[in-house]
C-alpha cells in the first residue's frame, strides 16, 4: 500500500507531467494526423520511465506495485487532460491479469515489458454491441495439445497497437453460459489475427479483431480452462474502477473550465456567473462530482484490498460516476453556449471521451442493473 | 372556401402531382438531397430540377405567399391539402431556405412593397439564397448588445463588424443582418435591419468547424460592406421589433423539431438489444429510460398540437413558444443520449449507424440556438408567471 | 359529444361551485370532525342535482352523457380545490362499468340512482399492496343458481358511503391468471359483508371489505363469467384518466399558490420570486404541469372515442401526471419553506392527495411499465 | 495516549457498562423511549432514570467536555471507544438534548468561564432542557433580517418578539435566543447570543401541528421577558458570528442524517414486493429507481467519511457542511419517495407500517431547516466556487 504522502506526491508530478506533456492539443493533434495507434507513443514511453506503466507490477517484475489507488490518480489526471495512453488496457487490466493468473512465464515474458511500457496488452472482450463479458461465442477448440479460435471480438481498446491480446472464449457451453469461458493471452504476431481500426469519436483507438483458426499451444491459456469469467470480471473490475477515476477527473475539468468560462464571460452587462440559476446549477454539479469522487475511492480501495468482494462498490463507482461526467460534460457545453459546441474549443472533447468511457466494459445502466443483482433485488 | 372547393381542389393537385412530381423525387432523401437553390446551386440531378421549375411555376414553392411575390396565394386549409397530399405520395419539398422560412414572413410583416417586390420573388424561385447574421462573439443570449456598426454614407449604408453562427454563409448569396445604426441609444432602440448582397469584397465568411465534425454554420465579416439605402427594412432604429419577431418565429421553428421526439426509439432499442424471456428489453434500466422519455415525447407532441390549435383560434402563441422551445429541446437532447445508450458501442464510430453520434451532438445545439433554454426560462417566468425583476 | 363552449361552461360553473361550497376548508373539517365517509353528503346531493353524477350517464338513464372530457373537467377543478367526493368512483367508474356492462336489471337498478347521486358504488379491486387487476384470489365459487364470494379487498375508495361494490373474483384458474376473473355488482347490504375504514393520509376514506361467504344470484354477474379483466381495464381507465385530470389540477393549484407566495414572501430585502433559480424552477414546473394537460386531454379524448385503444395514452397520462403533480406538490412545499410544512397552511393537503392518487388504480411506475408492454418493449 | 493506554481503557469501559447498563436500556428504542431530561422530565422507567444517574456520575453523557463541566475530560479517542462500546452492547444513549449538541459546544468556544460552570453541568446532569429560538417568521431563510427586541433595562434585559421553529419548546426550561440589540447598526451588526430562563410570565408558547400530524415545533412569543445580564454570551451585537457557528454545526448534523440514506431500501422494497421469477423486483421501473437511489446513498455515506477525515486532518469541513447538508436531505428526500412508493397501498394510511407516510412527510422539512437547499446551494457557489455576486 502507498501512503497519503507518495499519493499527493504521485498526484502532482502527474498534474505537472501531463499538463507539460499531454495536453488535450496532443489529443487534437493525434486525430487531426490521424495517427492510427490513437496515443504518441513517445509520451507512453516516459510514462513507462517514470514507473506508470508498472504501478501495479510486482517489484519482481520490475514495477513499482503501488496498488489501484495509485492507479486511480492516474487515470483521474489522464481524465483532466484527455491524455490518450494505452495505460488503462496495458497497465491496469493487462498487469491485474498476468499478475493475478498468469503462469511463471507468462508473466517472465510480459509483466516486465509491460511494467516498462515496452509491450502493449489490449483486452478482447466483447462480442456484440453492448458489453456482456458471459456472452461469449468466439470458439476454442482443442487441438493437439492446444487450441484454435474461430471469432471476432468488437470494441477492443487500443488493438492497433497491442502486442498481444487476453481474448475470453468458450470452450464449453452455450453462448450465455457463465461456465466454459477461457481466457488466452495471444501475441499479436500469431497466424490467423487480423485487426480492423475503427474511427472512434473520442479520437482513440479502438476496433474489430477476427480470429481466424488461431493455433495455440495449451500454455497460452491463462488461470484455469472453462473458468475464467470469474478472473475476467476482477479484471474488468480494475479497468472499470479505472474508466470510473478517469471520468471523475474529466467531470472536474469540466466544472473548472466551465467555472472560469462563467467568471469571465459577460451578458446582459454582467458576469453570467452572477446568475443564480447557472450558480445553482454548478453547485448542483460540484456536489455530485464530490459524491461521485468518494464512491470511486472506496471503489479502488476495495481493489486494493479486496478484488474478489469488490464488485458492488466498482459497478456502483461506474454506474454513478458514468453519470456524473455526462451531466459535467452536458452542462458545460450549454453553459458555454454556441463557443461549447465549436471544434476549435476544447471543452467538446469532454463529452466524447465520457460517452466512450461510460461505454466500455459496461455503460451506467449494464452497471445500475448489476449493482441491483449483486444486492439480490 | 366550401368543403366541395376544398375537394375538388384536392383532386387539382392530386392529379397535377401525379404528373408532374418526378419519380426520383418520391425517394427518401438525406441531407445531402435538399435543394437549397441560389446563384450557385449545382442540381444534383435533373429531376431535382425540372421538379422545382414545376412548383415555382404553380407557385407551390411558397403556396400562402402572394401571387404577385412568387406564390400561389393559396388559403391555409389549401396549404394544408398541399402539405397532405405531397405527403401522400411522399414528395421531397422541391425548396428549403432560410428565405422562405425567416425573411420571407419578415417581409411580408414588414417590407415595403418594393422590398417585397425585389426580394420575394426570387425566394420562391430558389435564385437567391440567404442567410441570417444575428449573433455576434459577444452577443450570444443577450443579442441586443450587439455591435456590428452601420453607418449612413449618403447614398449607402456601410457596415462593419462581426456575425457568428451564420448558417451555411459560405453557400448563401444575400444575409439579413441586424445591424447597430444608432451607438448612443440604449441598447434596443439602435438596431436596425438590413439586407446585404455577399457578393462583395466587404463580406467574407469562415466555416464553423463543430463538434460535431460538421460546419453548417459560419462566422460572417463585415468590412465596410456596402448596402443599399432601400434594403432597410421597416423604420430605421426600430430593427429589434423585427428581430423579436422572427427570433419567436425560429423559437417555434426549433421547438417543432420536437416532432423527432416522437420517432419511437423503443423499437430501436428492441432491434439493437433483443428482448428477454419475459418479453421485454433485456437492459431493464434503459427500458425504464426509455418508457418515460417516451411518455413525455407523446405528451409533448400532444402539446404542440394544443397549443397550436390554440393559436389558430386567435391570440397565437405568445410566449408559449418559449416553452415549446425549452421542452422540445431539452427532450430531444436526452432523445439522443438515450438513442447514444441503446447504440452502444457501433453508435461511438464517426459515421456508424445512421450517423447516430453527430446527431447527438448535434443536439446539444439545440438548447442554444435560437435563444438558450436559460433565455426560454427566463422568458416564460417573466411573460407567463408574471415573476418580478430583480 | 359536448362541444367546446359547454365544456367552458362546465369549467366556469365547477370552478364557482367548488370554490364557493367545497374549497379545502371543507376537507380540513371533514378531517377534523372525522367523518367517516370522507365526504360531505350535502355537496354530493348538490352535484347530483347539477347533473355532474350523471356526466357519464346516458340520458335514457337519467343522465346528461356529457362524455370522458366533461368528466375530466370537473375532476381537474375538484384537484384544485381538493374536493372530496365518491364522484370518481361513483360517477365514473361505476357508471362506466354499469353502462357498459350491466343487463337491463342492473342498469334500471343503479344508473338512475347513481346519476341522482342518490346511490354510490364502489369498485373493490385490489387484494394486495400495489395495484395488479389480474392478480385476484378472492374467490366466487358457483353454487345453486349463483354464487358464493369468499375473500378479501383492500385500498377500497368509497367503501364506508358504498351502497354497492363491483368486485373482482376468481371463477377459474391461478391468482395471476388473466383468464377466469369476473365481475360482480354486489348490493352493500348482502349478508356476509363487512367493510373496515382506514385512517387514510389523504383525510378520503378507503379501506377494507371482508367478504364472507356472500350468496349472490347469477344475475348478479356484470358481463361475462370468466372474461372480467378486459372491461375491467375499461372501468380502470376511465377512473385512471379521471385521476390523471385531478392530478393535473392539483398540480396547477400548487403553482398558482406558489407563484403568488413568490410575489409576496420577502428575504434579503427583495420579493424571493425575482430570484432567478427559483424562477427557472417554476418555469420549469409551468412547462411540466402544460406537457402533463395535454396528455391529460389526449387520454380522455381517447376514452371518449375508443376506450378499448385507449390503455396506451391512458397509462402514458396516469404515470405522467403522478409524476408532474408529486413535483409540483414538492416544489410547492419547499419554495414556501416553514410555513409549507404547517398543517395551518392549505398547501400539506396537495402532495398527501397526489400521493394517494398516484398510487391508486396504479402508481406511476406501474403504468410506465404497462405504457412499455403495450408498446411491445 | 498509547495504544496499551486505549486498550486499558476499552477493557474498563467494557467492564463497566457489563455491570452499570441496564438490561431494558439496552433494548431497540423508538422516539417515545428517548431520554430528554429537563425540570418536568418523568422517567418512563426506573432503568432509564438509573442508566442517567450512572452515566452521569461517569462523565459520559458529554464524555468529552472537561469534568470541570460536568464531562469525563475524555480524547477523541478514548469517546470514541466509548461510543464504539455501548454501541456494541445496544446501549440507549442516556440523554439526548439540544444542550449537549448546541449550546454546549457554544459555550465552550465563546462562553465565559462563569457561564459555562453556570450552565453546562446542569446540561450533563440533565436537569435542564434547552429550546432554540432562532427563526422568526419574517426572517427564516435571512434570519440575519430577526427582529426579537432586547433593550438594556440597567439591572437586566427585556425581550420582546416572536421566534418560529423553536424544537419542543413547549417542554424546555430554557431557551438561547438570537436577538437585536442595535437596531441602527447593519443587520448583521446588531444581533446579541442571551440565554432565557423559560419559567416566567413574559414567555409563552404554542406548539405548531406539521401536515405530518406531529407538533415537535412551537411558536414562542416573549413579551417584556427577563434576561439577567451575565447570560449574554459574547460580546453585544457579536452574536451573528456566534450564530453562524451554530447553523455550520447544525447543518453538519442534519447532513449527518443522511446516516439513514443507506438503510437498504432495496431489501425493504423484495419483502414489500417479491421477486419475479428472473430474480429481480417485481416492479421494474422502481427497482431502477431504488438502484439509482442507493448507489448514490452508497456514494453519499463515503463523502460523509471523506469529509469527516479530511476535517480531523485539519481545515474542519468548511463550506462542505453545505453540500453534505444539501445533497444529504434532498437524498432522504428521495429516499422517502421511494419508501412511499415501495409501500404501496398501506403506506398511505396514518401509522401504517413503521408509520412511514409521517416519516415521509417529515423529510420534506430536512431541506427547510438549518438552512434551506437554496440557502446552502448559495454558499457553495460563494464559498467554494467562487462565484460572483450580482
Amino acid at each position: 500500500m502507498t501512503s497519503k504522502e507518495e499519493m499527493e506526491m504521485l498526484r502532482a508530478s502527474a498534474s505537472g507531467f501531463l499538463g507539460e506533456k499531454a495536453p488535450i492539443s496532443q489529443l487534437r493533434r493525434l486525430r487531426d494526423d490521424k495517427i492510427a495507434e490513437g496515443f504518441d507513443r513517445e509520451t507512453w514511453t516516459e510514462m513507462g520511465a517514470m514507473g506508470w506503466a508498472g504501478v501495479l507490477v510486482e517489484e519482481a517484475h520490475g514495477g513499482v506495485a503501488m496498488g489501484h489507488g495509485a492507479a486511480g490518480i492516474l487515470m483521474e489526471e489522464m481524465g483532466r487532460t484527455l491524455t490518450a495512453s494505452p495505460f488503462l488496457s496495458s497497465a491496469i487490466m493487462g498487469a491485474v491479469a498476468l499478475s493475478k493468473y498468469g503462469n511463471a512465464s507468462q508473466q517472465e515474458g510480459w509483466l516486465p515489458a509491460i511494467a516498462r511500457a515496452q509491450k502493449i496488452i489490449a483486452l478482447a472482450v466483447d462480442e456484440q454491441r453492448h458489453h456482456n463479458p458471459a456472452h461469449v461465442k468466439l470458439q476454442a477448440v482443442r487441438a493437439g495439445n492446444g487450441f484454435k479460435l474461430s471469432g471476432e471480438k468488437c470494441f477492443v481498446a487500443d488493438c492497433a497497437a497491442a502486442d498481444g491480446f487476453i481474448v475470453s472464449a468458450r470452450t464449453r457451453g452455450e453462448e450465455q453460459d457463465p461456465d466454459g469461458i477461457t481466457l488466452f493471452l495471444v501475441s499479436r504476431d500469431t497466424q490467423g489475427i487480423s485487426v480492423e481500426n475503427q474511427n472512434m469519436i473520442d479520437s482513440r483507438n479502438a476496433g474489430k479483431v477476427v480470429f481466424d483458426d488461431v493455433a495455440l499451444e495449451g500454455d497460452a491459456v491463462l488461470g484455469a480452462v472453462d473458468k475464467g469469467l470469474a478472473p475476467l470480471n476482477i479484471i474488468l473490475d480494475a479497468g472499470r474502477a479505472g474508466l470510473a477515476a478517469e471520468m471523475s477527473g474529466a467531470a472536474q475539468e469540466c466544472l473548472d473550465r466551465t467555472l472560469s468560462y462563467l467568471k469571465e464571460r459577460k451578458q446582459f452587462g454582467q458576469t453570467i456567473g452572477s446568475f443564480q440559476a447557472l450558480q445553482h446549477r454548478a453547485a448542483h454539479l460540484y456536489s455530485e462530482i464530490e459524491i461521485g469522487k468518494s464512491i470511486v475511492a472506496r471503489a479502488l480501495q476495495m481493489m486494493d484490498s479486496a478484488p474478489e468482494m469488490a464488485a458492488l462498490m466498482v459497478s456502483a463507482a461506474k454506474a454513478k460516476l458514468g453519470q456524473v461526467a455526462l451531466l459535467a460534460a452536458q452542462e458545460s457545453i450549454q453553459m458555454h453556449g454556441g463557443i461549447g459546441m465549436t471544434d476549435e474549443f476544447d471543452i467538446g472533447f469532454f463529452i466524447k471521451r465520457v460517452r466512450v468511457a461510460d461505454a466500455l466494459y459496461g455503460s451506467q445502466q449494464f452497471h445500475t442493473n448489476r449493482y441491483a443483482e449483486l444486492r439480490g433485488f | 372556401m366550401s368543403e366541395q372547393d376544398l375537394e375538388d381542389f384536392r383532386k387539382e393537385v392530386q392529379n397535377w402531382l401525379a404528373e408532374n412530381c418526378p419519380e426520383e423525387m418520391r425517394q427518401p432523401m438525406d441531407s445531402q438531397d435538399i435543394c437549397w437553390g441560389g446563384r450557385h446551386w449545382k442540381f444534383s440531378s435533373d429531376a431535382q430540377k425540372i421538379w422545382l421549375e414545376r412548383m415555382v411555376e404553380k407557385g407551390w414553392t411558397v403556396p400562402e405567399w402572394p401571387k404577385a411575390y412568387g406564390g400561389a396565394g393559396l388559403s391555409k386549409a389549401q396549404a394544408k391539402i398541399l402539405r397532405k397530399e405531397m405527403k401522400r405520395i411522399k414528395a421531397r419539398p422541391p425548396l428549403l431556405s432560410f428565405g422562405i422560412w425567416m425573411l420571407g414572413p419578415a417581409l411580408l410583416k414588414y417590407g415595403s412593397d418594393a422590398q417585397r417586390q425585389e426580394h420575394l420573388p426570387k425566394i420562391a424561385r430558389g435564385e437567391i439564397r440567404w442567410a441570417q447574421g444575428y449573433s455576434e462573439p459577444d452577443a450570444g443570449s443577450d443579442l441586443a448588445s450587439l455591435k456590428t456598426r452601420c453607418e449612413d454614407r449618403g447614398d449607402h449604408y456601410a457596415i462593419t463588424g462581426q456575425k457568428v453562427w451564420t448558417s451555411y454563409a459560405d453557400q448563401a448569396d444575400w444575409i439579413f443582418v441586424l445591424v447597430r445604426t444608432d451607438f448612443s441609444a440604449k441598447k434596443h432602440e439602435g438596431i436596425s435591419f438590413i439586407l446585404v448582397d455577399m457578393d462583395q469584397p466587404g463580406v467574407t465568411t469562415r466555416p464553423i468547424k463543430l463538434i460535431s465534425g460538421n460546419s453548417p454554420f459560419c462566422e460572417t465579416f463585415f468590412d465596410e460592406a456596402r448596402a443599399e439605402k432601400h434594403n432597410l427594412i421597416g423604420e430605421i432604429n426600430k430593427g429589434w421589433t423585427i428581430a423579436k419577431y422572427l427570433l419567436t418565429h425560429e423559437r417555434e421553428m426549433i421547438g417543432g423539431m420536437g416532432g423527432d421526439v416522437m420517432r419511437p426509439i423503443g423499437d430501436i432499442a428492441v432491434q439493437q438489444i433483443g428482448k428477454g424471456e419475459d418479453g421485454r428489453l433485456q437492459d431493464p434500466i434503459l427500458r425504464a429510460d426509455i418508457a418515460r422519455m417516451e411518455i413525455d415525447g407523446l405528451a409533448f407532441m400532444a402539446t404542440m398540437d394544443r397549443i397550436t390549435q390554440q393559436a389558430k383560434a386567435g391570440g397565437g402563441v405568445g410566449a408559449n413558444a418559449s416553452m415549446l422551445k425549452y421542452y422540445g429541446t431539452e427532450l430531444n437532447k436526452r432523445r439522443l443520449e438515450l438513442m447514444m445508450d441503446s447504440a452502444g458501442s457501433p453508435g461511438l464510430v464517426w459515421g456508424g449507424e445512421g450517423d447516430v453520434a453527430s446527431q447527438w451532438l448535434r443536439t446539444k445545439a439545440n438548447s442554444i440556438e435560437g435563444g438558450t433554454s436559460e433565455v426560454q426560462l427566463n422568458i416564460i417566468a417573466k411573460r407567463i408567471l408574471d415573476l418580478p425583476s430583480q
